[in-house]
C-alpha cells in the first residue's frame, strides 16, 4: 500500500466523516426544534429536567448565600466558594 | 556464606555494579526528568506522574515488578499468569512467534513468575479496557454545545488530523513499518487515549516513547502552537471577531452523542469502542438522569484508570525498547505531527473564509488538533493578543472537540489498514 | 483499489446495505426506544441508560464489541481471551458443547480475536460477581427497621413470590425448558440483581430481554400495581390506619443481618452469596463503624459497577438471541409475573386480617414484591387516595425489603433445582 | 420434576423460610432487649455510636442552621439543603 | 419424593445435623466473635469486619463461595475458573503438585466449578494486588516529615523490626517451615499490608490466621506496648522533653518518597513492589499537581481495594486451616513478635541517649513497630502521664512511619531468602 | 540456612538499609536546602503550589466562619464544621 494512499484514504474519511456530522447535525437541530415546538414547555421542561434547572436562579442565589457569608467576615467575595447548596 | 553472595547478588546494587547495567540507569535518570516535568513544570501531571513511576518501578534492577514475557508473542500467557512452570510447549511456540531468545532465555523451561501488581494493571491496557474508560470519563465533562451551535467547525476538526498523516509518511520514510508509523502518527492526533489505544494495538513495543511524547506535547501545545499560528494568518485576520453562539437545547444535546456513536462506528468500526465510550459519557451527563454514574465516570472511575494507566503504561518502557534511536524519531516526529495538525486547522479556517460570508478567525482552527481544553485556551490567549476585546473560547471549544471525533475516526481507519 | 474495496466493505454502511442486515437495524431502534424510556420516561436510569447503550454498542455492524465465542461452550475460553488463534481442537470442543455452527464458523482455525471493552467487562457477569457487589450497594442503603419492628410483614413478602413460581408453570406450558422458566419466573421477584445473577447461572441467552423486562416492569411498578391492588380489595380496607412502628435499637439493626445471613445460606446454600453481600452492606451501614466502607460500598463501587453491569448485559442482547418469539413471550410473562406477585401480597394480607386483632392495611400486600423503595410508595399513595390521612409508607417498608430476602430464597431454590 | 411440584417446593421453602425469620426476629429482639437492661446505657451509647448520635439534635440544627441562613437570602426555608454540618 | 431429599440433602442444616460438621458450626461462632471485637471493641474495624463476614461465609455449609481447588498446587487453574470440566490431566499435576487427596475427591474428572463472587476477589490477593494498592493509600495520606527533620528515628523504626526476627526463630524451634515462621514473624511488623503480601507468598495456608492476628494486635497496641514501655524505662527517662522538630521543605518531602524507592527496591528488590506503591502514593501527595488521583488514592480506591481483601483474606479461613494448634500458635508468636519489636525500639532509644548530646525520650522508640498511628499515640500518652508538658506525638510520627519502610525491608529479606 | 544467620541477615540488611538512608536524608536535605538558596521564592511558592496555600490562612478563615454561623445559632462552635470552603 503506497503511503500517499494511506494518507488519502486518511484524510478522505476523516473529512467525508465530519462533513456527514456537520449535515447530520443541522438535521438534527432542524428536527429537534420542529420536535420542541409541537410539545414545547411541557416536555422540554418536564420531562428532562437538568441540574440546573432544579433552581432556576442557583447563580444568583449562590452569589447571595456567599454575599451574606462574606459580610459576617469582612472578606472578599471572590475568595469563597459555597460547595453544596441543593433544592431539597 | 554462599547464602550471603547469594543475597548480594540478588540486590540491584550487585546488578548495577557487576553487569555493568547503565542502561538501567539512564532509564532511572529519564524517569527523573519526566517528574521534574509533571511536578515542577507541571506537563500533564495527571499522567505523567503515573507514567514516570511506573517507568521508575519497571527499571529498578531486580525489581521484576513487570513481565514482558507475559505478553510476549503477542498474546496473554495465561498459564504464566497464573503462576503455572514454563514448558518446553509454550517456549517453543513464543520463539515461532518471534520472540527474541533475549527475553525467552530468562525463563527456562520449569521457571514460574510472581506476577506482580504492574502485570495485572497492564491487562487493562493490553485489553483495551483503558483508554475507553478515560474516554467515558472525558465524554462525562465534555460539552459538544459549541460544536452543535456551529457545525462548521467539524471541518476545522478534521483538517488538524492532518498532521498525523504527514508524520504517517515522514515515519514511512524513516523505515518505520506501516503499524509503527500509525502509531507516532497518531501521537498528532493530540489524544492520549487515542494514542494508547491504537498503539496497543498495533506497535505495543511502542507503547512507553509514544504515551510520553503524547502527554508531554500535549502540555507544550501553549509553545508549540503560537509561532505556527502568528506565521500563517495576518494581524487582520487575529481581529477577526466571532458572533455570539446560539444557545443550544438540551434536547440536542441529548440526541448528538447517540448520532455521532452510530454514523462513526459504521463508518469505521475499528473507532466504534472510542466513540461509543466517549458518547456514553456524554450521554450520562447531558441525559441528566443519571448524575451518580456521570458523577463517577468521570470522577472516581477516571482517576482509577488513570493510575492504572500511567503506572502500566510507564512499565512497558524497558531500557531495551526505550533506549533506542527510534526514540528519539519518535520525539521528533511528534512536534511535527502536532505542527503539521496546527497548521492544517489555521489553513482550513483561512480557506473557509474565501467562501464565507460570516468570516471565522483563522486562531480557532488550531483548536482543532484537541489537547482539550488546552488548544482552545492558546486560540482564546492569541486572539486576545491582536484585540483585547475579542473572546474566541467559546468558538474554539467547537473545533477542539471535533478534534477529538476527529482523530478517533483517523485512528480507526489506521487500524482497520494495519490492524 | 483493492485496498478501498476491503475499507468499504470493513464499514458498518456496507454491511448493512450489501448484506441485508436489516436485524441489526431493528435492534438499534430498539435501543433507542428503551434510551427513550431511560432518558424522557425515567424508566429505572440508572441501569436502563446503560443497558441500551450496550444494547446499541452490541449491535453496530462491524464494530465487534462483543464476542461470543469468548464464553460460548458455558465457560470462559481463556486462550482466545489473551488473544491466541483458535485451533481445531478448541472448535471441536465447543461443538462437541452444543456451540451452534452459525457462531464457530466465523471463527476458523487460526482466527485471533481482539477483545474489546465489553468483553472484559462481561467477565464480571459471567463470573457473577456484579449483582452480589450491587445487592452489596443496596444492603448497605437498606434500613430494615420497619421489617424488624414488624416481623409479620416478612409473610407478606413471601406471599408475593407466588408470581415467580406462577409466571415458572405459565412459561413451562409455553415450551421453556426448566432453567428458561426460572429465569423469567424470577422476574416476578422485582430484584434486577437477583434476576441477573440467576439468568446468568441458568439461561444466559435470555439474559437481554430478562434484564430489559426486569428493570422497565421495576420503573412500571406504579402504572401495573393500582389497579390490581384496588381490584382485590374494598375502601374499607384501603381506609385501615396502623399504629406507627415500635422504635428498632441499633444492637437488633446489627444482629438481623447476621442471622438472616447464617439462616438463609444454611436453608438454601444457592442464595448464600446474594444474601450474604445485601446483608454485609447493611452490616456495614448499622455497625456505624466503617462509615468509610458503607459511603464507597453504596456510591462509587456501585456506580462503577452498575455502569459495567448495565453495558455488559445489554451487550448480550444480540440480534440472533433478542429478535425471536421468545423475547415477546417474555415480556408478556413478566407483566404476569408482577400482576400475581401483587396479588399475592394482597390476598394474604387480607387472610392474615382474618385472624389478627389488629388488622393490617392490605395495601401494603403488594409492596412485597420488593421494587424497593416504588412498590412502598405504591402502597403510600393508594392508602392516601382512600384515607388522605393514612400513612403506610413505613409499613409497607417492611414488606417491601422482606420481598428482597424472599426473592433471593426463591432464586436459590430454583438454583438449587435446575442449575 | 412436575411443574407443581416445583412450585410447591419453592412457595414452601419461601414460606417456611420467611416464617423461620419472623420467629428469629422475634427472639433475636427480645434477646437484645435482655441484653441491653444489663448494660443498658453504658455499652449501648458508647460502644455502639452512631453517626446520627454524634449530634444529638441533628434534624433541629440543620433546620436552625437552614432557617438562620435563609433568613439572609429572603428565600423560602424548603429552597435549600444544608449538606454538610459534622460534629467534630 | 427423591428430589426432596435431594433438596434437603442441599441444604447447610442437613450437612451440619446428618454429616457433624461442628468444624463449620466453630468456624461461624470464631467469626461472630471477631464481628464483635470489630464492631464492640472497635478493633481495626475497616479491616476486621470484613474479614470476619468473609470468614462466616466461607464456613457457611454448602454455600461453596470460595473454592480453594482454583488455586491448589501453588497456582491459578483458569481452565476451572473459566467453568471447564476437571479433567483427569489435571488432577494428576494437582496431585503431584502435593495437593491433598481430601481436597481433590470432592471434584471427579467432569466437575465444573460455579465460581463465586469471593474466587474472584481472592484473585487480587493471590497476584498480590490489594496488599500493593493499599499501600498507595497509605502513603497518600502519610507525612514523612518528622521523619525527614529528624532521620535519625530511622534508627528505632529498625529496632522495632527486632520482634520479626525473634519470632522467626522462635517459630523455627516450634516446628514451623522457614517459610510460615517468615509469614507468623512479619505479624510483628505491625503493618497490615506487609504482613499479608508476605503470607501470600510464602505460606497462603496461614493467611486467615495470620491476617487476624496482625489486624487484632494493631488494635491491641495500647494494651500491649505500655506495660514493656514502663518496664524499660526509668522516670526520668519518660520525662525527657525533646525539642520541636525543624520545619520541613515541601521539596524535601517530594524528593524524599523517590529516594526511598530508588534506594529500598535497589538493596532488597522483593521489597519493591511494597516500598514503591507506599511512595507512589506519598507522591501524589506531597506533588500537590495531582490532587484528584491523591484524593481517589487514599479513599474510594483504597476503601474498595479494603472491602475485597478483607472479605477474600476472611474467606481463606476455613475449618481445616483454622482449627489446629498452629493458629493458637501463630497466635501466641503474634504477641511475642509485637512485645520484642517494642522492647527492640525502646532500648535502642536508651543505647543512642549513651551517644546522643541531645537526648531523645525512649518512649517514641516504641512507636517504631509502625501501627500508624496508634503506637505513636501511645508514645504521647505514656509520655504525658510521666510529665504532662510533655508532646511526644510528632516525635513519634518519625520512627512510626519510619517502622513501615522498617519492616518492608524486614520483608523483602524474608521473601529473597525463603521465595 | 541456620536461623541465627537469618536474624543476623535480617536485622542486618534493616540496619544498613535504615542507616543509608538516615544518610540520604541528610544528604537530600542539604542539597534541598542548597537548591532553595539558589531559587528560592520564585520557584519554592509558583512552582510547587500545595491546597494549604491556595487559602493562606484557612484555619483562620474557617474558625471566622464557624463562629459566624455559630453566632446566628446560639450553638457552642466545637459543635460545628465547615466542611467545604474553597478559593475559587
Ligand atoms: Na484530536
Ligand atoms: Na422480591
Ligand atoms: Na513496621
Amino acid at each position: 500500500m503506497s503511503n500517499w494512499f494511506v494518507v488519502l484514504m486518511g484524510v478522505g474519511t476523516v473529512f467525508v466523516g465530519l462533513i456527514c456530522i456537520v449535515v447530520l447535525s443541522y438535521v438534527m437541530s432542524a428536527v429537534c426544534r420542529i420536535g420542541s415546538k409541537r410539545s414545547d414547555a411541557a416536555v422540554e421542561e418536564s420531562a428532562v429536567p437538568t441540574p440546573a434547572q432544579t433552581i432556576p436562579n442557583r447563580q444568583a442565589m449562590i452569589a447571595a448565600v456567599s454575599a451574606a457569608v462574606a459580610e459576617d467576615l469582612g472578606t472578599d467575595i471572590a475568595g469563597i466558594r459555597i460547595l453544596s447548596v441543593k433544592k431539597l | 556464606m554462599e547464602a550471603i553472595i547469594n543475597f548480594i547478588q540478588d540486590t540491584g546494587f550487585y546488578m548495577i555494579g557487576a553487569e555493568g547495567d547503565w542502561k538501567s540507569i539512564v532509564m532511572i535518570l529519564i524517569s527523573f526528568v519526566l517528574m521534574y516535568l509533571a511536578i515542577v513544570k507541571k506537563f500533564e501531571p495527571l499522567l505523567l506522574l503515573p507514567i514516570s513511576f511506573g517507568m521508575l518501578a519497571t527499571n529498578l534492577p531486580g525489581a521484576e515488578m513487570y513481565h514482558e514475557i507475559l505478553f510476549a508473542g503477542g498474546h496473554i500467557n495465561w498459564e504464566l499468569f497464573g503462576g503455572q512452570p514454563m514448558t518446553a510447549q509454550l517456549l517453543s511456540e513464543l520463539s515461532d512467534a518471534g520472540v527474541s531468545e533475549a527475553i525467552l532465555s530468562a525463563y527456562p523451561v520449569g521457571t514460574t513468575i510472581t506476577t506482580g501488581l504492574i502485570d495485572v494493571l497492564y491487562l487493562g491496557v493490553k485489553l483495551g479496557v483503558y483508554p475507553c474508560l478515560i474516554f467515558m470519563g472525558v465524554g462525562s465533562m465534555t460539552d459538544f454545545g459549541p460544536l452543535i451551535a456551529n457545525p462548521k467547525s467539524l471541518l476545522l476538526g478534521a483538517a488538524a488530523q492532518l498532521g498525523i498523516f504527514m508524520t504517517f509518511v515522514g515515519c514511512r520514510l524513516m523505515g518505520f513499518t506501516a503499524q509503527e508509523a500509525s502509531s507516532v502518527g497518531i501521537i498528532g492526533g493530540a489524544d492520549g487515549p487515542t494514542a494508547i489505544f491504537v498503539t496497543t494495538r498495533l506497535a505495543p513495543e511502542l507503547l512507553g516513547p509514544i504515551a510520553v511524547a503524547a502527554y508531554s506535547y500535549m502540555a507544550l501545545v501553549p509553545v508549540i502552537q503560537p509561532p505556527i499560528m502568528r506565521l500563517l494568518t495576518t494581524k487582520a485576520e487575529r481581529k477577526i471577531v466571532m458572533k455570539p453562539l446560539r444557545e443550544v437545547s438540551k434536547r440536542e444535546k441529548i440526541v448528538f452523542p447517540i448520532v455521532v456513536t452510530v454514523f462513526v462506528a459504521l463508518l469505521v468500526p475499528s473507532a466504534a469502542p472510542l466513540i461509543a465510550c466517549l458518547m456514553l459519557g456524554n450521554l450520562f451527563k447531558e441525559s441528566g438522569v443519571v448524575e451518580r454514574l456521570t458523577k463517577t465516570a468521570g470522577n472516581e472511575l477516571m482517576n482509577i484508570v488513570t493510575i492504572f494507566l500511567g503506572l502500566s503504561v510507564g512499565a512497558t518502557a524497558t531500557a531495551t525498547t526505550f533506549l533506542s534511536a527510534q526514540t528519539l524519531q519518535i520525539l521528533v516526529m511528534g512536534v511535527v505531527a502536532f505542527g503539521f495538525g496546527t497548521a492544517g486547522g489555521v489553513l482550513l479556517a483561512k480557506i473557509m473564509n474565501l467562501f464565507l460570508k460570516e468570516k471565522i478567525n483563522p486562531l480557532i482552527g488550531s483548536a482543532g488538533v484537541s489537547a482539550v481544553p488546552m488548544a482552545a485556551r492558546v486560540s482564546q490567549v492569541e486572539g486576545q493578543k491582536a484585540n483585547p476585546g475579542n473572546f474566541l473560547l467559546m468558538h474554539a471549544m467547537g473545533p477542539n472537540v471535533a478534534g477529538v471525533i476527529g482523530s478517533a475516526i483517523a485512528a480507526g481507519v489506521l487500524m482497520a489498514l494495519f490492524g
